[in-house]
């Protein structure tokens, strides 16, 4: 099997908080990217997923585990050339562009300081990166201010584009987008993976949007891998009950008239006191006396050998093969 | 040899002047007011003098400095202590508001034929502020102890005496080394005050905090650092009657507008250095009295004979030339100093009015300055002490005559502290100061600026060499017969106007400003003021 | 796999999906002539620049001219405003003294300007230890009352407009230093910076060509009422007694010296005292017009 | 007939910006009945939250209502002035996006609670104290004794957001406004907050006006539905009707241009351009640079909001297309003849976020 | 927790304020031993005191006795007046205190109700008017104001006195009005502005709202609501500004002749008398120090968010 383009062993990411306590927020995290791939990363607000994004530019330093991109391990001093390796996108595209720069001035640098065409080429990569984002030429002299959210997006992904980076780390690259203006994101996206073969690590809340653009999908609790597995395998059977939860809590047009009903209590535990054993019992509707003294290990749900053509469906549950007493669900 | 900052428009200076120290060694106090002579405006109320109140002064230097005590004879003395000083201790003579030495203690005395031994008699009755008698002890003794002690500020103004000695209760006998004209008047230095004999077997540290000496007022208070001290009447005083006021409280206010508000809203009955530019305005409130003293005293622009420049007498006779003391007079204090001429002050005696004095004279000016050995100019530096107005004034004015010459003047200012620091190590070009005689004989300020040898100053920090001339200074001083001396000392005020050794730019007088309600204050020229004759309406 | 090919397909899918948008001519000059603080103010200054550089056309005598026979002169035609104690036409010492002040007060401005904005930069920027010791040592400075640490350090470097200068110097890069460390922090954790970060830039270009220019606009409107400040601790030392050489014309000094005339001759020291109250109000009202005008929409 | 629960009635709001100003709401109208709920779905900028807070008498300074009126069971409420806002107690109760924004920062929020009991009603602080707590337990939140004392930092959002309704629920309010009372929440919390404002709806029969941009929650949660567009309503009628079959190209595009959990994979729909800035608002039929169905009558006609039965109105000139026609397919026909460049001057402007 | 936090970071500062002191002071040109004893000393004289003082130590010598006697709460004796520099400092804090005091008092008084009065009404009238203020401050020097206030209401209308404190607490109280009002103008013109835009974040929040909602009185929406959140940017701009305050003391001491700290640090200075202005100077950056610390602990008091950022 080939390498993977993206390989995170175990990965820890701890803050301390003054006056507060010590967050894991990433706390033993394994996940593999393939080349031209995108893995969606699903999990709400303080999962600690974002972190993760965040350790494979560098912009948070591991606390423990390894990053290795495309052969290099990527540690706390990288060179320019690793730095590119891995490109981000963000959130917020108010602050995703520097106010003070035309889009030009932000393209040319790049291109410029790593010498990635000639100076009399510079020009010309510009115009290309803006018409791979499905910007005009003109916008190259506009400042961040004069532009849209949708737009600034697609800015910032020729930004990234500009360093030929190995692999694009969107961070919820549409939730700050008004709806209509999402998919045009959304199938940029897709379009790029498409035509340069772009490996994508997708950070998302959103479920229907990870659904759309990934061929895998992690789905995280309070800094670890709660339930991992193709698209496909993971929406049409979900076992790690956490997801099932988050499947059930999403709005969906279909379902006119009937309230979601998560059958959730609570909020998350703080990422100070994890909770022992499983850490999602305190909330999870079918939690047994097991799941608070022993920590489910992310484990397969099927026994036996990988399906063929597809990676194996990791769960992290004590019941992940089904529920004892019920039938294990079937995709 | 005593030198004085000028009294008006010193702010924040004379703490340092303090540091100044002998300095500020002001004059001793005025007689009684027998003699009194109203020199000034100030007061004038009719009638027998009203008895009691509290009379505040406001001083515009800092007042005493505890650290010492209240010492008379210590070297640490400044202007401030004088002025609380002379109010509670006295010495045998005095000089009174016409500028006369006039016998305080001292009833008679006699003088040996060869002038060198001084018998006085002491007077009867004359009590310290603890109800004892003076006796010639204690003069002895504390005439001793202010030749002295090694802390003595103006003992040096004592080093032609060999010897004090009680001849009997009433009687003191001074033994002299040399004839010494000026003893009598050295006598009145406050530094020669008289004290207790022994301090009454106290230690110093604790007679000082609680004085006793037979002037007419006692320590009542002493706070905040000297900047508030309140004397009240010695009840004991020997001369009766008197007191007038009961208090007299010593207040710093060294902010020259907030001197003159509280004077005028009558927070303050008395406040000492008027500026000149206030005078006028002063003089519309009808509240107020504005007295102008004449003082014997001269402001200098004084030269570095160490510096090349003025090594060369025809350059300091070129600046002189240049210097228009009518008008630094005019612009500086409204007419109310005196132009400059002679380095002695009209009122000082063997003051001469004929001394042949360098005139403001552009032409002559650059004749003396082409004969020199730098006929194009130069560039050099005026320094004063920073925040003195009128000093300012007239440096720009200096500045502004010496470029005519093509001399480049820089004005240097320096607080206090910089600025002694600075002349008295040579560290300067030029700069201006001010010298004032404390006693009635000239020979202080003769010496002081004409003996670099001995006159305890190198010339007031000029570095004036002209043996001859210190020559003459020192055979003024020790010449009996009154008509020698005069033409000696014509002399040394000629010799002096043509070297030029420095400019006598003007002679200040002392402004005082009081309410209409005080009556009976004077100023001596020698700046002192006794307050025994004061009262309040 | 190799770097991402593009296709220059001119339009794409997305180029029809494209949200419209208009790029327009400079857009922070057009704000500028709309902004009326910044216009205003910039009349007031330009008015006073403009007299300081024409002042030897403007100003009718020499400032230094003495004329001991006519001092303290009441305001005529021939002396606008009357002449002070050496006889100096006080219309051509304000004139003149405008020149100085506001050239003082600029370059006095400059060097704690630059250096507290590097400071401030390299503590945001680069935080950890580098900041905790600037942090504590801007600490050390901010805690000394401003004119206590002014007057100390003039004495300690002595008087006159070197002394000031460097008083100057000493005490008032700090609140640069801290008002740029908190806009670096801020601007340090935009997105941009980490993408500029991620982006390869090396942390010097990432400093001059990313933070700065976003930083540097509130130490530029801080000057502006800091060169204000500057003016008016250059009048206080004034009269403190610490201040300018004579006979520098110099509004402070002229306060100072006007002030004993309150009562007679009030023009003497307010009418500098309104020049410097002028000032001020032009120069904030630059300010707070950079700071619209600055500001990132 | 019955008295609505709140009647909105021409609303138009001015917002002054410099020395311009624009309609941010632009003569809406609709109507409640009691203890039912209604969604108003918009993009940002659409004038939806400004609306809420004219009804609730909390415009800021700069914007003024020019026009209409609100009633709630039939009593008029004044919309200008300072006590406009006081005016609402009892009528009225609204709850914001931002809880953390919403909350007294420095004030415990049991206090926050209990001011309305003590002060507006006249319990005694005892009594007010215990209101506080019966309410956080009815919203929800376990061990309201120690939340009393708790400060709005403290809080997860979740719990914030209950603590607000709690906040609302204490005057006693017939008509509930909610400010995209979810958007800033995540998902299983979300569901949480939708579930309690369902059952305090349904145990207190409040009527309660649900301001959203997700199709999505207004299905689940309303019985009708306003769609509005650049300050105006562009649609309105029962929310299975208008999801099934919107009647206007903006309520059709807005449900293609989502992913959603349901649906196959197939590629969402952008609407093309961007949302007008409000004060520079196209003439005619706001929506026509975008529409797939626009024609140049589209421009210069002005359009209004017009009934069609079943409670249902739309403001579109060709909504008998819609009528007849399979909305989708035009839809796509459009997107497919547009694919050659288009006119960028047909699609000025930023779409007013900045 | 945090007190404890904000008590250690304080202690390099203060460290730090007592090295800069010392050494600042040493950099000062002049003799003191040759300034206080003045013309007539001798050489010897001069080197004897110097040998008393310890000035001819080396410096880290001099700078460890400093240390040493700084841990026992003293700066040294005053080399100038004899007598340890706590008591000469003691007797001048009265009086500086009670001025900064009053003058914070005064520009809260005189701020507060203007930043309001131009929030409540922005862009009215009012509004402009107030906005003025700060400009037209600025450009005033406070010696300047403090003369025309003496002119004005000392000496033209006569209710106040020219200078000077007074003996008895309400000649205190009245002596200090004009100074502190003179001080305070010299903060007020940064009070007004930062406050204006402060009141109106204030004013215009969410919980603003909320509160009108609730159908309170517009009186406690103001009192409870704005004020309490709109007192901690208030509390924290004046403990910055005290420190400007204390150091204005510096000059309103001297225009209305009050014989506090700044006028003793003013003397002291021209003195040379080094341990009496180490020892102000100490005090005033500690007073700073404190002032800050204690506004930070009264603003985490008030705003609990405080104490985890």
């Amino acid at each position: 099997m080939a390498e993977p383009l993206l390989t995170l062993r175990d990965l820890k990411a701890t803050f301390t908080v003054p006056g507060y306590g010590v967050v894991r927020a990433v706390d033993g995290v394994s996940l593999e990217v393939a080349a031209g791939e995108i893995v969606g990363l699903v999990g709400e607000s303080g999962c600690g997923k974002s972190t993760i994004g965040r350790c494979i530019t560098g912009q948070v330093v591991p606390s423990a585990g390894e990053v290795v991109l495309d052969g290099m391990k990527l540690g706390r001093r990288r060179s320019p050339q690793q730095r590119r390796a891995a490109q981000m996108v963000f959130q917020d595209p108010a602050s995703s562009l520097n106010p003070r720069m035309s889009v030009r001035a932000v393209l040319a640098e790049l291109l410029r300081v790593h010498r990635l065409v000639p100076r009399d080429q510079v020009e010309r990569r510009c115009r290309e990166l803006m018409g791979l984002v499905g910007m005009p030429d003109q916008a190259l002299d506009g400042h961040p201010h004069q532009f849209s959210g949708g737009q600034r997006q697609r800015i910032a992904i020729a930004r990234a584009l500009a360093v030929e980076p190995r692999l694009l780390i969107a961070d919820e690259p549409v939730s700050a987008l008004d709806v209509s203006v999402q998919a045009t994101i959304l199938q940029l996206f897709d379009d790029l993976r498409q035509r340069l073969g772009l490996a994508v690590l997708l950070i998302s809340h959103n479920l229907a949007v990870v659904r759309y653009l990934s061929d895998k999908v992690a789905v995280m609790y309070l800094g670890s891998i709660a339930e991992l597995a193709q698209r496909d395998a993971l929406f049409a059977d979900p076992r790690a009950p956490y997801t099932r939860v988050l499947l059930e809590a999403a709005p969906r047009l279909g379902q006119i008239g009937k309230t979601p009903d998560p059958g959730l209590k609570g909020d998350p535990p703080s990422a100070v006191n994890l909770p022992s054993g499983c850490r999602f019992h305190t909330r999870c509707p079918r939690a047994e006396e097991r799941c608070s003294v022993e920590e489910p290990a992310l484990l397969p749900v099927h026994d036996g050998p990988p399906p063929a053509g597809g990676e194996v469906h990791l769960a992290a549950c004590h019941f992940r093969a089904g529920h004892p007493g019920a039938p294990g669900q079937t995709g | 040899m005593v030198w004085q900052q000028r009294r008006y428009t010193r702010r924040q200076v004379l703490k340092a002047g303090a540091a100044g120290a002998g300095l500020l060694a002001l004059g001793p106090l005025a007689s009684a007011c027998g003699s009194e002579s109203e020199t000034a405006g100030s007061g004038g109320a009719s009638g027998e003098p009203k008895v009691g109140g509290t009379l505040i002064i406001g001083r515009h230097d800092q007042p005493t400095v505890q650290a010492v005590g209240l010492d008379p004879h210590h070297v640490a003395v400044s202007g401030g202590n004088v002025y609380t000083l002379d109010k509670m201790y006295q010495p045998l003579y005095t000089t009174d508001a016409a500028g006369k030495l006039q016998p305080l203690m001292v009833q008679e005395h006699t003088v040996s034929s060869d002038g060198l031994v001084y018998t006085l008699t002491l007077k009867e009755g004359i009590t310290f502020s603890d109800g004892e008698a003076v006796t010639a002890d204690d003069v002895a003794w504390s005439l001793n102890r202010a030749r002295t002690t090694e802390t003595g500020s103006m003992s040096f103004l004592n080093f032609a005496i060999a010897d004090v000695k009680a001849v009997d209760g009433g009687t003191v006998e001074i033994t002299l080394s040399q004839p010494w004209a000026p003893l009598l008047s050295d006598l009145s230095i406050y530094s020669d005050a008289i004290l207790p004999k022994d301090l009454r077997g106290m230690s110093e540290k604790e007679f000082f905090t609680n004085p006793i000496g037979t002037g007419p007022f006692v320590l009542k208070s002493w706070e905040e650092e000297g900047a508030l001290i309140t004397l009240a009447r010695n009840e004991n005083y020997w001369q009766s009657g008197m007191p007038y006021v009961d208090e007299v409280v010593f207040k710093l206010i060294s902010d020259d507008n907030q001197r003159m508000l509280q004077l005028q809203s009558g927070d303050i009955q008395i406040a000492d250095t008027v500026p000149p530019a206030q005078v006028e305005s002063l003089k519309a409130d009808s509240n107020v009295s504005i007295g102008v003293f004449p003082a014997w005293s001269v402001d200098l622009f004084l030269f570095n004979h160490l510096v090349d420049h003025y090594a060369d007498r025809n350059v300091r006779r070129a600046i002189a030339q240049t210097i228009d003391t009518a008008k630094i007079v005019e612009s500086t204090t409204f007419g109310i100093s005196e132009a400059g001429g002679s380095f002695f002050p009209p009122s000082l005696e063997y003051y001469d009015p004929d001394t042949p004095v360098l005139k403001y004279d552009l032409e002559a000016a650059k004749a003396d300055l082409a004969a020199s050995g730098f006929p194009k100019g130069f560039k050099s530096e005026i320094l004063i002490p920073s925040g003195d107005k009128v000093w300012n004034l007239a440096a720009q004015i200096i500045q502004a005559g010496a470029a005519e010459l093509g001399i480049e003047y820089e004005i240097k200012q320096l607080d206090q502290a910089a600025y002694q620091t600075a002349f008295r190590s040579f560290e300067f070009e030029t700069f201006i100061n001010n010298a004032i005689n404390d006693i009635t004989d000239p020979d202080e300020m003769a010496s002081f600026q004409c003996d670099n040898e001995n006159g305890g100053s190198n010339c007031f920090w000029t570095n004036y060499d002209n043996p001859e001339l210190a020559e003459v200074v020192r055979a003024a001083a020790a010449e009996m017969d009154s008509a020698k001396r005069a033409e000696m000392y014509s002399e040394i005020q000629a010799t002096v106007a043509q070297d030029a050794p420095y400019v006598a730019m003007s002679y200040p007088p002392t402004i005082f400003g009081t309410t209409t309600a005080v009556s009976g204050f004077a100023v001596n020229p020698a700046g002192a003021y006794p307050l025994e004759g004061v009262s309040l309406a | 796999m190799s770097a991402p090919e593009l296709a220059t397909t001119g339009s794409s899918e997305q180029a029809v999906a494209l949200e419209g948008f208009v790029v327009r001519s400079h857009p922070t000059l057009r704000k500028a002539l709309r902004n009326r603080s910044l216009l205003t103010g910039g009349a007031i200054v330009g008015t006073l620049v403009l007299i300081a550089i024409l002042a030897p056309w403007i100003a009718r005598y020499d400032p230094l001219q003495q004329d001991l026979a006519a001092t303290l002169q009441l305001p005529s035609w021939v002396h606008w405003l009357g002449t002070d104690e050496l006889g100096r036409d006080v219309w051509s010492r304000l004139v003149w003294a405008a020149r100085f002040d506001l050239a003082t007060g600029f370059f006095v401005v400059l060097f704690p300007f630059a250096f507290g904005t590097l400071i401030g930069t390299l503590a945001g920027y680069y935080g950890g230890w580098i900041d905790t010791v600037l942090s504590r040592i801007i600490d050390v400075v901010m805690a000394f009352p401003y004119y206590v640490l002014i007057i100390t350090l003039v004495f300690v470097v002595g008087k006159g407009i070197r002394g000031i200068f460097i008083a100057f110097a000493l005490a008032d890069w700090v609140t640069y230093a801290r008002t740029v460390r908190s806009t670096t922090l801020v601007a340090r954790r935009m997105d941009w910076a980490a993408a500029a970060r991620s982006g390869g830039l090396s942390d010097r270009r990432i400093i001059v060509h990313h933070i700065l220019p976003n930083t540097i606009t509130q130490a530029i409107v801080y000057a502006m009422s800091d060169v204000v400040y500057v003016i008016l601790a250059v009048v206080t030392l004034g009269y403190l007694g610490l201040g300018i050489q004579a006979p520098q014309p110099d509004w402070g000094s002229m306060i100072f010296d006007g002030q004993l005339f309150m009562t007679t001759r009030w023009w003497l020291s307010t009418i500098p005292g309104l020049c410097v109250v002028v000032t001020g109000i032009g120069l904030s009202l630059v300010g707070d017009g950079l700071a619209d005008v600055l500001r990132p929409e | 007939m019955t008295i609505p629960a709140l009647k909105v009635e021409g609303l138009t709001v001015e917002i002054a910006r410099g020395r311009e100003s624009f309609r941010a709401v632009d003569d809406v109208s609709y109507a409640l009945e009691p203890a039912r709920s209604i969604g108003i779905v918009g993009e940002s900028g659409c004038g939806k939250s400004i609306s809420l807070r004219a009804i609730m008498g909390l415009l800021p300074d700069a914007a003024r209502v020019v026009a209409g009126a609100v009633a709630v069971h039939g009593t008029g409420l004044s919309l200008e002035g300072k006590g406009a806002a006081r005016q609402r107690r009892g009528h009225l109760a609204m709850i914001f996006q931002d809880p953390g924004t919403a909350l007294n920062p420095v004030q415990k929020v049991g206090e926050q609670i209990a001011e309305t009991p003590r002060l507006v009603l006249g319990e005694t602080r005892g009594r007010a104290r215990e209101r506080a707590l019966e309410l956080l337990r009815h919203v929800g939140i376990a061990d309201p004794e120690r939340r009393y004392d708790s400060y709005p930092y403290e809080l997860s959002g979740g719990t914030r957001q209950r603590v607000m309704i709690a906040i609302a629920l204490a005057s006693q309010p017939k008509v509930l406004l909610c400010d995209e009372p979810t958007t800033a929440l995540d998902v299983t919390i979300q569901a949480q907050i939708l579930r309690l404002l369902v059952d305090l709806r349904e145990e207190m029969g409040l009527s309660v006006v649900f301001v959203t941009h997700e199709l999505a929650l207004v299905g689940q949660l309303c019985e009708d539905v306003c769609v509005m567009y650049a300050s105006r309503l562009v649609e309105t009628g029962p929310t299975p009707a208008v999801l099934e079959r919107p009647l206007h190209p903006y309520t059709l595009g807005l449900l293609r241009s989502a992913v959603d959990l349901d649906e196959e994979l197939e590629a969402p729909k952008p609407i093309p351009g961007s949302l007008p800035d409000p004060a520079r608002r196209p003439s005619g039929c706001p929506f026509h640079p975008r529409c797939f169905l626009a024609t140049p009558e589209c421009a210069s006609t002005t359009v209004t909001l017009t009934g069609l039965g079943d409670g249902r109105a739309s403001a579109c000139l060709h909504v008998e297309r819609l009528l007849t026609e399979d909305g989708r397919a035009l839809q796509e026909a459009a997107a497919k003849a547009a694919v050659k460049p288009q006119d960028p001057a047909g699609t000025a402007g930023g779409d007013g976020r900045g | 927790m945090y007190v404890l936090r904000r008590l250690l970071q304080a202690i390099p500062v203060v460290l730090g304020i007592v090295v800069v002191v010392f050494f600042m002071l040493r950099l000062i040109p002049g003799d003191p031993a040759a300034a206080l004893l003045g013309t007539h000393a001798t050489p010897e004289a001069i080197q004897a005191l110097r040998d008393r003082w310890g000035l001819d130590e080396p410096i880290w010598v001099q700078f460890w006795l400093f240390l040493q006697q700084l841990a026992q709460g003293d700066t040294g004796t005053s080399l100038f007046y004899d007598v340890s520099t706590r008591t000469l400092i003691a007797s001048r804090i009265p009086v500086t205190v009670a001025l900064v005091a009053l003058a914070s008092v005064f520009s809260v008084l005189i701020a507060v109700p203007l930043a309001t009065y131009a929030a409540v009404r922005k862009d009215r009238l009012p509004d402009h008017a107030i906005r003025m203020v700060p400009l037209v401050g600025l450009g005033m020097p406070s010696f300047w104001v403090g003369l025309v206030l003496i002119l004005l209401f000392s000496v033209q209308l006569g209710w106040f006195p020219v200078g000077g404190w007074g003996d008895t607490f309400a000649e205190h109280v009245y002596g200090l009005i004009l100074p502190a009002l003179t001080s305070a103008l010299g903060i007020v013109p940064l009070l007004v502005r930062s406050l204006r835009a402060g009141m109106l974040e204030v004013l215009e929040a969410d919980y603003v709202a909320v509160a009108r909602s609730k159908g309170i009185r517009e009186s406690r929406v103001l009192f409870v609501h704005v004020a309490r959140n709109a007192f901690v940017p208030t509390l924290t701009l004046l403990g910055i500004n005290i420190a400007f305050l204390m150091g204005a003391t510096v000059v309103v001491e001297r225009v209305f002749q009050l014989n506090g700290l700044g006028s003793l640090m003013l003397t002291a200075i021209s003195n040379r008398d080094f341990p009496v202005v180490q020892g102000v100077t100490i005090i005033f950056a500690l007073a700073v120090v404190v002032i800050t610390l204690v506004t930070d602990l009264v603003a985490a008091a008030t705003d609990p968010r405080i104490k985890l950022s």
